[in-house]
């Protein structure tokens, strides 16, 4: 219903070590940043009753998934002094030990980018329509749960 | 009115399907879930939101939209 | 006085975003881990009457400094659930937008790494003796202050 | 006894040097220091801690090291 251009945050597959090398590489040129606080979310070889995790297949409700990306990231440049924020988030496969969660916050200061980052972090955890399956080494599976 | 319901991650799996459409003449989203109990009774031990224009809603909302989304327990990051 | 080994914290000149997108690749044979932090210092461009500065030249009582990080790792391991953490910091020049200090943890969950990074960031700024000199434009320089 | 004694950051502005050596024959650390304010009267106005054996010392410690460091206050990062 809204009309504002939501971003794509989601990226096909696991998210690349490179990808987010290059990402930190293109925030030399700010020169107003003092602090970067990264976090990664990595799918985890969890054990449940003696079957191993071997990937986490995501889908999500896109439309409405991007649109609260866009909604947590308004709230976190109201709430916090940030010079600038990216979030990514997989979609499909990804192998235990990929990296499905990029969520990067840049600021003059480094207070502000714990406080941003932990607030994002949680808020999408919390609002974003978005279901990982994880699969089992013999193909079987459960659906993940936050907590 | 023909409503088109999408289902996502584990519901998809009482389902069978990520989508269909049901014939429904009610007002409150409320009255929508009545029908999609009776068409798939262990929907009712699921827990899960419903989404109307991108926003999660509660059954006494009136239906604007001919589209419904059910969403289960969210699980990204 | 300290019989321990000590691992070298410091690297001449800037971290390179390679060297902390290898770092981080290196992590995905670790496959309980669930989340990681990561900080980063980077160099501001910061001006004082006028002057704009262009790189800190960074030195520091090396042995200390060096213990107090290793002082600084074993705190935090007994305090918080980590798999694991890295430490960086530069030594000599680094220019304005690029990196001086990386600091890396992971563990199987989100509370703890956010918990553990900002505790390890404020014991260095507060505990390492690393002395930061703002070398500015006109190749003037202040001494930086820590806040 | 000889004494080395290290300086670091703003201070090496004020001796002019990185280290330097004096001749030293009493017990704690504010005597050493006493000697340093004469040759140095400017390090009078300056913050700084005083490391012996990598440990940050108060005056009142017993010098039991041939080597003493003075360091201003922290700033990596």
């Amino acid at each position: 219903m809204s009309d504002k251009k939501t971003k794509n945050v989601f990226i096909q597959g696991a998210i690349s070590s490179e990808f987010i090398g290059d990402s930190i590489a293109k925030h030399q040129t700010k020169t107003s940043i003092g602090a970067h606080n990264i976090f990664l979310g990595q799918v985890r070889a969890d054990v449940v009753n003696n079957k191993r995790v071997s990937a986490i297949e995501y889908t999500a409700y896109e439309d409405m998934a991007n649109a609260k990306f866009q909604e947590i990231r308004k709230a976190a440049f109201e709430k916090f002094e940030l010079t600038c924020m990216h979030i990514y988030h997989s979609l499909g496969m990804v192998n235990a030990g990929e990296i499905c969660l990029f969520v990067f916050v840049s600021s003059p200061h480094r207070k502000t980018v714990f406080e941003a980052l932990e607030f994002i972090v949680e808020d999408i955890k919390a609002h974003v329509p978005v279901f990982g399956k994880e699969i089992f080494e013999d193909n079987s599976h459960q659906w993940k749960v936050n907590n | 009115m023909q409503i088109k319901i999408k289902y996502f991650g584990m519901l998809t799996e009482i389902t069978n399907c990520q989508e269909g459409t049901i014939d429904f003449s009610g007002i409150y989203i409320s009255e929508l879930l009545e029908i999609l109990y009776v068409k798939y009774p262990s929907l009712k031990n699921k827990e899960f939101q419903v989404a109307q224009n991108q926003q999660l809603v509660s059954g006494k909302t009136k239906l604007n939209s001919n589209e419904i989304v059910l969403l289960p327990p969210f699980s990204g990051g």
